[in-house]
Order: C-alpha cells, then sequence, then structure tokens
C-alpha cells in the first residue's frame, strides 16, 4: 500500500474544525453503553486542552433513532434539531458538538438541505416559533466530537503518558479504525479524509504511535442498522455484519479496534461474545477477543487516565491484555468497585469468550 | 481342426448365452423352411456377395473371387482326390496338396478336366487378390473412396492370405514343371519355369511356403477381421430363425460384431468427419472391447451405414447397447410433470420440442386439422414433455421410461383412437416404445394425405418443383418413404436426382449426436444441401422440423418448408383448376394406401 | 437449537460469494472437453426455449453461471429436471453445443456423489 | 497530423501546433492497437513521415491567445513565435479520466492496481517495473467503465473504445501470463466495431476469458497482498468478491484540459458531455459556430484511431473548399 496516494486523498478532504468554544450535544445511547466516553471527551477538553464547552443538560434527542427507524417525519426532526440550535444560540455558543455520530450526520443533512432549499428552513423556522415560540441561528461550526479530539491529537501525545506502541515487542499497535456510517458517507467533504479512506481516527491512532489496519471490510457497517438491531429478528443480520468485519479484519492480527460512533464499539463488542456464544468463535489471541475502544477512551488511556475511571470494566470484551500491551497499570480489585469503593456487582462470565 | 475347435466353443457359448426365447425360436427356425432360405442366404451373400454386387460390380467381382472361387476350389480339389483315390473320407491336408502328394500321379478320371479347372479357378481367385492388391492402394479404383484402416492382426491375416495362393501357383507350377503334368497355366507356367530355374531346389519350400501361409492364415483368422467367413454363416441361420439385437447385448450382438468383415463399405456412406467413430471402427472396437466414449458417442445415427451393410449388422442398435452402458441412467426425474385432465377428441396433435422452435408447421397442421373439420386437441400445445426419444439416443433409458410412461398416460387418458405428430423423432418412439395399443400413430403427412383420400381436403397439383428430403427417422427410421413424396406429387413436381430414400442423406442436426462442434455440422449440412439442390429446385420440402430447421439455416436461395407448410400453402391458394376430380380418380385406382 | 433460545435469534450466513473458495474442478473438466463453454453471453435464450423450464424453475443459464462461477452445490438436482430435448442447442446464437454440456456435466455430477 | 498532412497535400501552408514535446498523443504510449494487434507505432509512423518537412511543425507550445484580424486569426505561442493564419482545426483531443478520481478503486493507494494506460506501458516496455512473475499463478481482473458512464465521476457518456481495448489487453494479458486468469467486469459490452465481437469471442473461446456483467464496487488490500473486488454478478444475481493479482482500470475520455482554454480563446460551444459541439451531428460535424474554425477527431467526444483519421480526411476537404470560397 502506497501511503502517499491516501495523503493525496485526505488533502482533497480537509474540513473547517473550531478551535474553541463549543456546544456539546450529547448522545442518546452512548452514556448507558460506555459511560466513561463523553465523561472522558469533557474532562480532556477542559483540564487537557482548557477549552470552553458547554454540556447543555436541556438539549434532548435529535431523533436520529426515530428518524432512521422511519418512525417520524423529517419536519419533526428538523423542529426539534432546530431547538436544539436556538439552545446553542441561547447559550451564546456558535460551534455545534454532537457527540453522536448519527446526530453529526442528521445535522449536516439538515444544514445541507436548508442550504439547498431554504424555503424549508423558512417553514422550520415557523414551525419552531409555532411550538416553542423560539428562533435560532445556525451554527458557525458543526464539527462532530472526534472530530475535536482529531484536531488535537498531536497536543494529546504530547501531554500523553503512553503511545499505541507495545511494550513487550516495542512494535506499534495495530489498530483497527472503524467509521461510523453516518460520518461521512452522505457528504464525504463533512468528514476528515473523505468517505473512503476516512481520516479522523487514522490521524489520531498515527500520532499516538499506533499502526493503521487497512482491511476489505473496512468500510462494512458494524451492523447497528437501528432496526436490525432494535427489532430482536432481526439481530441475525446485525451480528452478520459484524462477523464479516471480524473475519476480513482477522488475518491482520489487530490488537484492538477504535470507533467514533455510539453503536458500532458497542456492536463490535458485544457481537463478540453472541458469535462466540452462538458458534463457538472467538477473535484476537487466546479467546480473549479483540478490544473495542471509543476514541475518548482510548485518548484518555493515552493520557494516563484510570481505565476504571474510563468506564472499560463495562465491555464485554476483556481491556486487561491491551493495558498490559500499553504498559498502563491497574487495579483488578478496583474493576468492579465504583467511586468510594462501592461494589457494582461483576456480569455473568461468558462460557466461550475468554474474559480476566 | 483349430479353427473348427475355437468356433464350436464360441458356438456353445453363444447357445449357452441365449435367452429361452432366442432358443426356442432358434429350434423351431431349425426345423423350418426357415434353414433353406438361410442355406441360400449364405450362398447368395457369403459366397457370391449380391449386396456387394450391387454396389460396384468389381468390389463385388472381388469378393465373390476370393469367396466363392475358394470355396469351389477346394470342393474341386476334394473330387479330384476322390476321383483319383476313391475313399469314405480324405483328411483335409490331402485334397489340399493333392498335385505334391500325386505328384507322379498317372491317368484317373477326367484327369484333364480337373486339371484345368482347378487352373481356373486358381486364376480366378488370383484375379481376385489382384483386385484387393489394386484395392489396397487405389480403393478408388473399386468404387471405394476409402478402404478399411488395419490393424497389425488384420495385416497379417491380410498378408497370408494374398500369399497363399501365388504360392500355390508358384508350388503346382514347380511340381507339374518337374513332372511335365499340371493344368494349362500350371503346366505351361511350370515349363517355363523349369527352363531357367532349378526346380529341383526350390519346389519343396516353395511348397512349404504355401502350407505355412495357409497355415498363418488360419491361426491369425479368430483374431482377424476374417473370422466373419464361419461367423457370418452361423448369423445368417439366426437371422433367419428371427433373432435380433434387442436392447441389451446378447449372443446375437456377439455374432453381428465378430462378422463384421471390415469391408469398409459402410465408410463412404458416413457422413461423419474422419474419426474412429465410423461404424467399421467402432465396432472393431466393440469386438476389441475398447470403444472409447467419444468412438460411441460421436454419431449421428442416420442409420446409413446400417442400411448398406453387406452383412446386415444393426450398427445404430449396438451402439446405444454402448451409450446405456456409459450412460448414468435413471438420476433425472421430473416431478414437476403433472397431468392434465382428459379431453374428448379424435385425434391428438403432438407437435414435439422441435416443432415448437418452427411455428409455421404448427398453424398448417392446425390449418389443415380445421379445414378438414377435424375434432383434435393440441396435445403439448404450451410445451409438453419431452418424447423421450433423445434420452433414449443417449442411452438413458430408464429415464426416458420415465417421460414416456407420462405422456403414455396423457395419450391413453385422452381417448383418442389416432396420434399424429409432426417430429418424426418423437414418432419413432411412440411407435416403438410406448405400447398404445389400438392407437394408429401417424406422421402427419401420412395422416394428410389420408384426408385427401377421404376427401376431407382439397389440394391441386401446381406448377412447383420440389425437391424433398427423407429424415432418416422416418424413412431409414421407420420406412415411411412412400406417402410424403405421395402427397408432394399432389402439389407439385418432385425431382429425386439426388440420394433419397433409403440413400438419403442426414442434415447434419441429429439429436443423437453430442459431440459435433457446430462448425462440424454446418459443413455436413452444406454437403447434404449441395447433393439435394442440384437440380435447384423451387423448394426444398422435408417433413422433419428438425432437417427443416438445420437446412434453413445454410440454404440461402431455396427456402425449406415442412410438407405440411406446402400443402397448406397449397389448400389456401387453390385455384378452380379443372380435372381435378378427374386426376383424383386416376390416381384413386391406382392407390394402395 | 439451545443458543437461539438463549439470544432469540441466529447469525445470518454471509450472503455474499467468495469466488476464492470456489470449486472449479467441474468448470476445468467442462472447458477442457468443451472450450465453446465460455462462448455463453448469457443471452438467456436456452431458458426460454427450455421445454423444462416452461414447467419448472429449472434455468440452464444460471447453472452454467454457476459452474462458471465455481458454485456446484445443487447443481445434480437441478440437472435432473433437464429433458435433453436439445432445444437449447438449435436457439444458441453462439453456437454452443450445450448437449455435449449437459451430458458431460450429467457424467460428471452422476460420478461425484458430492454434487448430487 | 493526418489533417495537416492532407491539407499540405492540397497546396496550403499548414502549422501544427502540439503542447507535448512529441507528435502522437495517445497513441504514441500505446503498444498495439484493437482490432488487429497492430503495433501503434504502425499507424504513428506513416502519420509522421506524411508531414515531415511539409508541415511547420510547432512543439512544446501552449496557445497564449487567439486574435482575429481583418479575417485572420493570429495566434500567438507561449514560445513567443506569431501565427496567421485563414482557418484553424481544433484536434485537441482527450485526456484520460483521472483514475485517482474514483477513491473506491485505490488507483495511487493500492501497487496492484493500475490503468489500462499504465498497462500498455508496460507491454510496450516503456515502464520496467514488473508487474507479476510470468510463471505465476493467479488473477487478474480488468473493470470497465472508469469514470465513463457514471455520474457519480460526473461523466454520463460511453467513452466508446474502452470496452475493446479491455478485450484486446484481456487476451494480452493470458498471453503474457498464461499462469493467471483474467476477469472482466463490465455493465455493457459494446463491441461496435467491425471485428470487435470475434475479438470478444476469441477472448472467451480461445483464452478463456471470464466476463462477470456487474460494476465492481470498491477496491481494498488482502492481508497477503491481493486486491479484493466486490460486485454483484448480476447475471446470477448474487453479491460477490474476489481476490485479484492485478486490476486494470479501464480509464475513459475526458475533453482535454487544452481543449477548456481553447474553448475561452475561441468562445466555442460545447455539449453537456464538456465536449466540443459541432453545428450539426451529421451533415456538420466539423463545422463551429466560429468562421474558419473546424473541429477534429476525439474532442468531439471519445472515437477510435480509425474514426479520427477519417475524420481528418473530411475536415481537411472541409476546410479547404472554406478557403478557396473565401479567396
Amino acid at each position: 500500500m502506497n501511503i502517499e496516494g491516501k495523503r493525496r486523498i485526505w488533502k482533497a478532504y480537509q474540513k473547517e474544525i473550531a478551535d474553541d468554544r463549543y456546544y456539546y450535544a450529547r448522545s442518546c445511547i452512548r452514556q448507558n453503553f460506555f459511560p466513561g466516553s463523553e465523561t472522558a471527551f469533557l474532562r480532556i477538553l477542559k483540564e487537557e486542552l482548557g477549552k470552553d464547552i458547554h454540556d447543555d443538560p436541556r438539549h434532548t434527542t435529535c431523533t436520529g433513532i426515530a428518524y432512521h427507524c422511519d418512525v417520524i417525519p423529517f419536519e419533526t426532526t428538523m423542529t426539534v434539531v432546530a431547538r436544539q440550535f436556538s439552545l446553542m444560540s441561547e447559550a451564546g455558543y456558535t460551534n455545534y458538538v454532537p457527540s453522536c455520530i448519527t446526530s453529526f450526520g442528521i445535522y449536516t443533512e439538515i444544514l445541507e438541505t436548508w442550504h439547498h432549499f431554504p424555503e424549508i428552513e423558512a417553514k422550520v423556522r415557523e414551525m419552531l416559533w409555532k411550538s416553542t415560540k423560539r428562533e435560532f441561528s445556525k451554527p458557525a461550526n458543526l464539527a462532530h466530537a472526534s472530530d475535536i479530539i482529531y484536531k488535537f491529537r498531536n497536543e494529546i501525545a504530547a501531554k500523553g503518558k503512553y503511545r499505541l506502541i507495545n511494550q513487550h515487542t516495542g512494535n506499534p499497535l495495530r489498530v483497527v479504525e472503524h467509521i461510523g456510517c453516518h460520518y461521512s458517507r452522505m457528504f464525504p467533504h463533512k468528514g476528515v479524509g473523505g468517505a473512503e479512506y476516512p481520516y479522523v481516527l487514522a490521524g489520531m491512532i498515527e500520532s499516538w504511535g499506533g499502526e493503521v489496519v487497512d482491511y476489505p471490510e473496512r468500510r462494512h457497517c458494524c451492523g447497528f442498522g437501528f432496526r436490525q438491531y432494535l427489532v430482536k429478528a432481526n439481530r441475525g443480520y446485525s451480528a452478520a455484519c459484524s462477523k464479516k468485519k471480524f473475519e476480513s479484519m482477522a488475518p491482520f492480527t489487530p490488537d484492538m479496534i477504535i470507533t467514533n460512533c455510539p453503536g458500532c464499539p458497542y456492536f463490535l463488542d458485544r457481537w463478540q461474545f453472541v458469535i462466540a456464544e452462538m458458534q463457538g468463535i472467538t477473535y484476537g489471541t487466546a479467546g480473549q477477543g479483540i478490544p473495542v475502544f471509543t476514541y475518548e477512551e482510548v485518548a484518555g488511556l493515552v493520557l494516563g487516565y484510570d481505565p476504571w475511571d474510563l468506564g472499560l470494566q463495562t465491555h464485554q470484551v476483556a481491556v486487561e491484555p491491551l493495558l498490559d500491551k500499553l504498559g498502563i497499570p491497574y487495579d483488578p480489585e478496583m474493576k468492579y468497585k465504583a467511586e468510594g469503593g462501592r461494589f457494582i456487582g461483576t456480569p455473568e462470565y461468558p462460557e466461550v469468550l475468554k474474559v480476566c | 481342426m483349430f479353427i473348427m475347435l475355437y468356433l464350436l466353443v464360441l458356438f456353445i457359448k453363444w447357445i449357452i448365452r441365449m435367452s429361452p426365447e432366442d432358443k426356442q425360436m432358434s429350434i423351431r427356425g431349425f426345423f423350418s423352411v426357415k434353414t433353406l432360405s438361410a442355406v441360400k442366404e449364405i450362398f447368395t451373400e457369403s459366397l457370391l456377395h449380391r449386396k456387394i454386387f450391387r454396389i460396384n460390380p468389381l468390389l463385388g467381382y472381388m469378393h465373390m473371387s476370393l469367396a466363392f472361387g475358394w470355396f469351389v476350389l477346394i470342393v474341386t480339389g476334394h473330387f479330384q482326390s476322390l476321383f483319383y483315390k476313391p475313399a469314405a473320407f480324405h483328411p483335409p491336408y490331402y485334397s489340399i496338396f493333392f498335385n505334391k502328394l500325386e505328384s507322379a500321379a498317372g491317368n484317373y478320371p477326367m484327369k484333364g478336366f480337373f486339371e484345368f479347372a482347378m487352373d481356373f479357378l486358381l486364376l480366378f481367385i488370383l484375379s481376385g487378390v489382384m483386385l484387393a492388391f489394386y484395392k489396397r492402394f487405389r480403393s478408388s479404383g473399386l468404387g471405394m473412396t476409402k478402404t478399411t484402416r488395419l490393424k497389425l492382426k488384420d495385416n497379417i491375416a491380410l498378408i497370408s492370405l494374398w500369399c497363399i495362393f501365388p504360392l500355390r501357383l508358384l508350388a503346382e507350377s514347380a511340381t507339374s514343371g518337374l513332372c511335365h503334368n499340371g493344368g494349362f497355366m500350371t503346366g505351361s507356367f511350370g515349363n517355363a519355369l523349369h527352363t531357367f530355374l532349378p526346380l529341383e531346389t526350390i519346389e519343396m519350400p516353395l511348397w512349404w511356403a504355401y502350407s505355412i501361409s495357409l497355415g498363418i492364415f488360419f491361426f491369425s483368422l479368430p483374431h482377424s477381421r476374417y473370422m466373419h467367413i464361419p461367423v457370418e454363416m452361423i448369423l445368417i441361420f439366426f437371422r433367419n430363425y428371427g433373432l435380433k439385437t434387442c436392447n441389451n447385448y446378447n449372443s446375437f450382438s456377439d455374432m453381428e460384431i465378430k462378422s463384421c468383415s471390415r469391408c469398409g463399405v459402410c465408410i463412404d456412406k458416413c457422413q461423419m468427419p474422419e474419426s474412429d467413430s465410423r461404424a467399421v471402427y467402432f465396432i472393431r472396437g466393440l469386438r476389441e472391447n475398447t470403444p472409447d466414449p467419444h468412438q460411441v458417442e460421436n454419431c449421428m445415427m442416420c442409420g446409413r451405414c446400417t442400411d448398406i451393410c453387406p452383412v446386415g449388422v444393426d450398427v445404430n442398435k449396438l451402439r446405444l447397447i454402448a451409450r446405456s452402458r456409459s450412460a448414468n441412467d435413471g438420476r433425472s426425474n421430473y416431478p414437476y410433470l403433472s397431468a392434465k385432465n382428459p379431453v374428448n377428441a379424435d385425434v391428438l396433435f403432438f407437435a414435439g420440442c422441435m416443432t415448437h422452435l418452427s411455428p409455421g408447421i404448427i398453424e398448417s397442421v392446425q390449418g389443415i386439422f380445421n379445414m378438414a373439420g377435424i375434432n383434435y386437441h393440441f396435445m403439448d400445445k404450451d410445451g409438453g414433455a419431452c418424447c423421450g426419444r433423445p434420452l433414449k439416443l443417449a442411452g438413458r433409458n430408464k429415464d426416458a421410461e420415465k417421460l414416456i410412461n407420462f405422456n403414455r398416460e396423457e395419450i391413453l387418458n385422452s381417448g383418442a383412437e389416432t396420434l399424429v405428430t409432426s417430429c418424426p423423432i418423437c414418432l419413432k418412439t411412440f411407435r416403438e416404445d410406448y405400447n398404445l395399443k389400438h392407437i394408429r400413430v401417424l406422421h402427419h403427412s401420412q395422416f394428410i394425405l389420408g384426408l385427401w383420400y377421404e376427401e376431407k381436403i382439397k389440394i391441386s397439383k401446381q406448377l412447383v418443383t420440389l425437391a424433398y428430403h427423407d429424415p432418416c427417422e422416418l424413412g431409414r427410421g421407420l420406412s415411411v418413404y412412400k406417402e410424403p413424396v405421395e402427397l408432394l406429387n399432389r402439389i407439385g413436381i418432385v425431382r429425386t436426382s439426388y440420394p433419397h430414400g433409403t440413400d438419403s442423406l442426414c442434415c447434419g442436426g441429429s439429436l443423437a449426436d453430442t459431440e459435433l462442434s457446430m462448425q462440424e455440422r454446418d459443413a455436413i449440412t452444406r454437403e447434404a444441401l449441395g447433393q439435394i439442390l442440384v437440380n435447384n429446385p423451387q423448394y426444398l420440402a422435408t417433413s422433419c422440423p428438425l432437417c427443416k430447421k438445420t437446412f434453413a439455416k445454410l440454404s440461402r436461395e431455396i427456402p425449406v418448408m415442412d410438407i405440411a407448410e406446402l400443402v397448406y400453402r397449397n389448400m389456401l391458394s387453390r385455384g378452380t383448376a379443372a380435372g381435378k376430380r378427374k386426376l383424383r380418380k386416376r390416381t384413386k385406382e391406382t392407390a394402395v394406401y | 437449537m439451545m443458543v437461539k433460545d438463549k439470544f432469540g435469534f441466529s447469525i445470518h450466513a454471509d450472503n455474499q460469494v467468495n469466488l476464492d473458495k470456489g470449486d472449479y474442478s467441474l468448470l476445468q473438466k467442462i472447458m477442457a472437453a468443451e472450450p465453446g463453454f465460455l462462448n455463453c453471453i448469457s443471452c438467456g435464450s436456452c431458458t426460454a426455449s427450455c421445454t423444462a423450464a416452461s414447467f419448472t424453475d429449472f434455468n440452464f443459464r444460471v447453472l452454467c453461471q454457476n459452474v462458471r462461477r465455481g458454485q456446484n452445490t445443487n447443481l445434480m438436482n437441478e440437472l435432473s429436471k433437464c429433458m435433453f430435448c436439445g432445444k437449447c442447442r438449435l436457439i444458441c446464437p453462439r453456437g454452443i453445443n450445450t448437449r455435449k454440456i449437459i451430458s458431460l456435466l450429467h457424467k460428471e455430477l452422476s460420478n461425484t456423489m458430492q454434487y448430487a | 497530423m493526418e489533417a495537416s498532412a492532407r491539407l499540405t497535400e492540397l497546396g496550403f501552408n499548414v502549422v501544427l501546433v502540439e503542447r507535448q514535446g512529441r507528435l502522437g498523443g495517445h497513441v504514441d504510449n500505446w503498444d498495439f492497437l484493437f482490432p488487429d494487434r497492430k503495433p501503434a507505432a504502425n499507424i504513428l509512423n506513416p502519420l509522421k513521415d506524411a508531414i515531415n518537412y511539409k508541415v511547420e511543425v510547432k512543439l512544446s507550445s501552449e496557445i497564449s491567445s487567439i486574435k482575429k484580424l481583418n479575417g485572420q486569426y493570429v495566434t500567438s505561442l507561449s514560445t513567443g513565435d506569431f501565427i496567421k493564419t485563414d482557418a484553424i482545426l481544433v484536434a485537441t483531443g482527450f485526456d484520460l479520466f483521472d483514475a485517482v478520481k474514483k477513491e473506491e478503486y485505490g488507483y495511487g493507494i493500492y501497487e496492484k492496481v493500475i490503468t489500462a494506460a499504465d498497462l500498455e506501458e508496460y507491454f510496450s516496455g516503456k515502464n520496467g517495473h514488473k508487474l507479476l512473475r510470468k510463471d505465476g499463478r493467479g488473477k487478474i481482473g480488468i473493470l470497465h467503465c472508469v469514470g465513463s458512464r457514471d455520474e457519480k465521476a460526473g461523466n454520463e457518456y460511453c467513452s466508446k473504445v474502452c470496452c475493446v481495448t479491455g478485450v484486446k489487453q484481456a487476451m494480452k494479458l493470458r498471453e503474457y501470463f498464461p499462469g493467471y486468469e483474467v476477469y472482466c467486469f463490465y455493465m455493457d459490452l459494446r463491441m461496435f466495431g467491425r471485428y470487435f465481437e470475434d475479438l470478444y469471442k476469441e477472448a472467451q473461446e480461445k483464452w478463456g476469458v471470464q466476463f462477470i456483467r456487474g460494476r465492481v464496487s470498491e477496491a481494498s488490500e488482502t492481508h497477503d497482498n491481493k486486491i479484493m473486488v466486490k460486485f454483484e454478478d448480476t447475471l446470477a444475481g448474487k453479491p460477490m468478491k474476489i481476490s485479484l493479482d492485478l486490476v486494470i482500470l479501464l480509464t475513459g475520455f475526458v475533453p482535454a484540459a487544452g481543449a477548456l482554454q481553447l474553448k475561452e480563446l475561441l468562445s466555442l460551444e460545447t455539449g453537456k458531455d464538456r465536449f466540443f459541439k459541432p453545428v450539426d451531428e451529421h451533415l456538420k460535424r466539423n463545422h463551429t459556430s466560429r468562421q474558419g474554425v473546424f473541429l477534429a477527431g476525439a474532442c468531439t467526444g471519445p472515437k477510435s484511431i480509425a474514426e479520427s483519421i477519417t475524420e481528418a480526411r473530411a475536415v481537411a476537404l472541409e476546410i479547404s473548399s472554406f478557403l478557396k470560397n473565401n479567396e
């Protein structure tokens, strides 16, 4: 593979990312899936980078899930989104930073729609006014949370205690980067590096010392697909998608997977358990599976945050083997203890997948 | 002695392997006139080779001189020795070497005659040998563009056979040269030799050479094509008793294979590109138990070889048996074929797969039926099941049976008395494999002619020149030659100065062959067209949809039409020509239909 | 299956055909005996004219397509529907000897039960 | 070249302006041509000979401006010289579609993904590096319609000659690398020219080239450095993937960069495919709305070499009759 070729393409897909004063819109599901991630994001921006980021409790869902399940009309979505924008304006911010990829996709789509069809924007303003007596101004800059981390990846690397390097061998870790479908598929120019070879995560991996794995099913969806997962009978498709990816990346023997989407890490993580239990197949070494992380978690690890503070105990695939590779110390005792040593209970142990 | 023993063993083997029915048939036949007719046939065919005479007199003469000449020579020789020394029995060698053993023979009854006869016969045979020798190197001289390619064993036998008679001549001449006797040839030739050759010393070696070549010939005979000499006679007996090759390999089949003389007459008849799959080599393959797939499969089964074979070997039957051996039969099944509800019609019309590819035929047949007011049912209107013949031709009899049973039910349930098909391929299997009891199975040409006789349709002779191509399956396959031509003659003028009837060519489209490439097929078709269209008719008429399609592809100027299409056209475009009734009256008197 | 009960669903098999894992032995044999096998332009006239296809879902074009892609499973079941009538050979615009291919397939598949 | 040669024959003075440092354009990069596998040189050399010492040739000279002064066109070149002419023949030809634009095929990223032009260079021995081991075994894929009939690539038109080029190269590849199977991934095979269908059939029957109807959606590298492509075999109705040792992209035609500049300088019209638009597609294929400005060759859309040469001869006559009427 000729990396220069990729750099050429990356150059073609550079996007404007605001460097301070962000209005943060949380994800509906991430806080339950990987509770540590958004907290880590805020901590990194505030404490490490000293940025002004507003975490607004009043904002609601962007309706992305309902939208992608075809249960609400686009107008409703746009109106709800308009309200978020007005909250942002009200809080005195202009740089909108959603934590969720699907939200990012929704916002991008809506802004594009308004750009090309001003009459729709006008209609939405009217609807918003009718329903909430609110007005809004469009964000000056829209960037996904991962864009922000990407923007400051080198600062993070500089402050970092650890690098994505195998302490035992000294070789860079082989990292699979998985981009959420709604990040740049629809609007390649709105994503760092475009749609075919997104650079947003690859950039982080590079500057944190890891080695990006380019495998055939790189572009494939994790299988969340909303209805595919939400309707139980359809989960077979969902799992099959992840499996397709694992089969494809396995020959490259990756050490870890990094994602920038709410659903992906969850499914790439949980489906490894399901596939193992259903079919007795495990990926990664010693039947332990391939650990999956959000970019915030990895950033946190690089900066030397405590794994359990990052919520890594909520992962299905054990993270300890990777922590060992990274040479990051952790206290097994504390894995299932909350602040003040309160025991939070241990999960049921899987039959096939090896966990510590 | 050796050869006699060998034959006896073989004969007993055959008898044992025979099915009970065959045995009975043979026994019943043995004590009947059939035996006599067999003897007659042996005389006319095995000795005189009448059939070959018909093909080419010179070729016939060659075979006759050798077979008949030698036969008479032996007999005469025997009488000669008897006359010389009356006895109940002389060992065969006695008469053979008579002239040597009794070289100093004094006078005996009819000496002169015998000496003359023996010499004459020898000369007669020698002329045959000469021709045979000549044929090897210029077969066209004897009306054969190609002659059989021989293997080692055959060559040994051949050469020994060729040597026998010249050597005999030399030997006898030598003897008579010494003893100053012998006939007009041996005597004078002997004396001539004596003038410049030390006959005393070479006489004995010559007789040895003669007897050795005789020996070689008789010992190589069972392994060579000359095995046909004895076996053919046995075959003729059993054939006269009504035995024949059926769906599996029986004693009679074995006789047939061994009675092939590899005369090569069939080679010229074969339209296939030069290959080992041709009849004579295929039969040899069978006899040596080594027919390779290509040898078995690569044949259009037009039946021209079977038709011409002087021995009457049923090559197609033997080939089908060979195919069924290698075919993985019985694995196909057609559960999707669903029985239709019975219809009440007098006539069933079965177009067949091939006809469906030229709808013109269907339209015409239906048109004729309607104009004749026939109460018919178009059985495979929406594409019925295949008749099963193609599978049979591939040797897959069990699979074919499945289709046959299905169609059979349909036909019998329909309650019709007549089954008309426009495809000779279907017709063949309907007649031979369907056992349709009381139901008349006709080709549309036959049925339409019948309609004309019943005055149900009106057609008029017009000034249109036609060439008619007899399809293999209809002609040689089912011996339906007369009706199509008669029907055509009622609507036009059929010129037949090209291979027709039993000698008709194959169109090249045959379903029996799976090996031929399209290019090879086209070559065959072009060649056939060239011959058939020799006097440039207005239409090329045929009665087989496959022939039609095959010819139509390559016949650029002259349109190829099915007989039904021509008749239907004629009916539609019929002018009110006078004297039509008269014409019909005249033909009715002479009609044998 | 017990696991299915446990999860309430089962993982779907991958619908994508992997040509790297195709079995081309049959294709090789056919091509050796009948080079015209690759001449197919998938016009479908064979299937359109097919006597069997008018009764059932037998599709000779797809059957050959699968052989060319090394997908040989269930071929015999399909092939067993063919009546060998030969219409396809007459119709084929590329002059492919379909009947030879059919009998070759028939022999090959019959000999090796794995396809049956 | 052909046009200028003909015009000289007809007794006119012709100046041939060529952007590149050599004559021959794309054909000069080609190794051999369809349908008769004739070496490109055999076409080019006669054309060159025909103009030698007859036509004034100005190599590596861009056109900086064209003005019309009392009925004559004054063309100033980057080299500084001026040319006064009564007529201008635009024969800017075409550029090859930049395969990098089809990011999903990874041209310029995966070494084993090359274009038809690269392959021709390899065949003609112009670029030294070896593609595959001659004695190796494996699979080669040829992707048709790269940048043609593709709205995503901004080109809705068919580039016409790629299909047969693909077939030609498929056979050549089988000849070069007997151990490698060749797969052609096509949407439609447009064998428009004489003998093209024969080539297609020969490729199938003699060379065993496999044709798969379906556009490749994406290419990516496997762990053993093969290229895995995804596609649907639309004739089997199944999504499929296959890993290939070499992928050749049949890049289509796009209007030459130089043409765009001339469009401005001469204010010429172009069709929605961005190729020059003649006055009439049937009767005035070589005429522009501008007096004395003519068109020939691939600047009015994808053409085969034979077609371009024929057009050159046609336009030569058009121009001469135009000039004669002017006198």
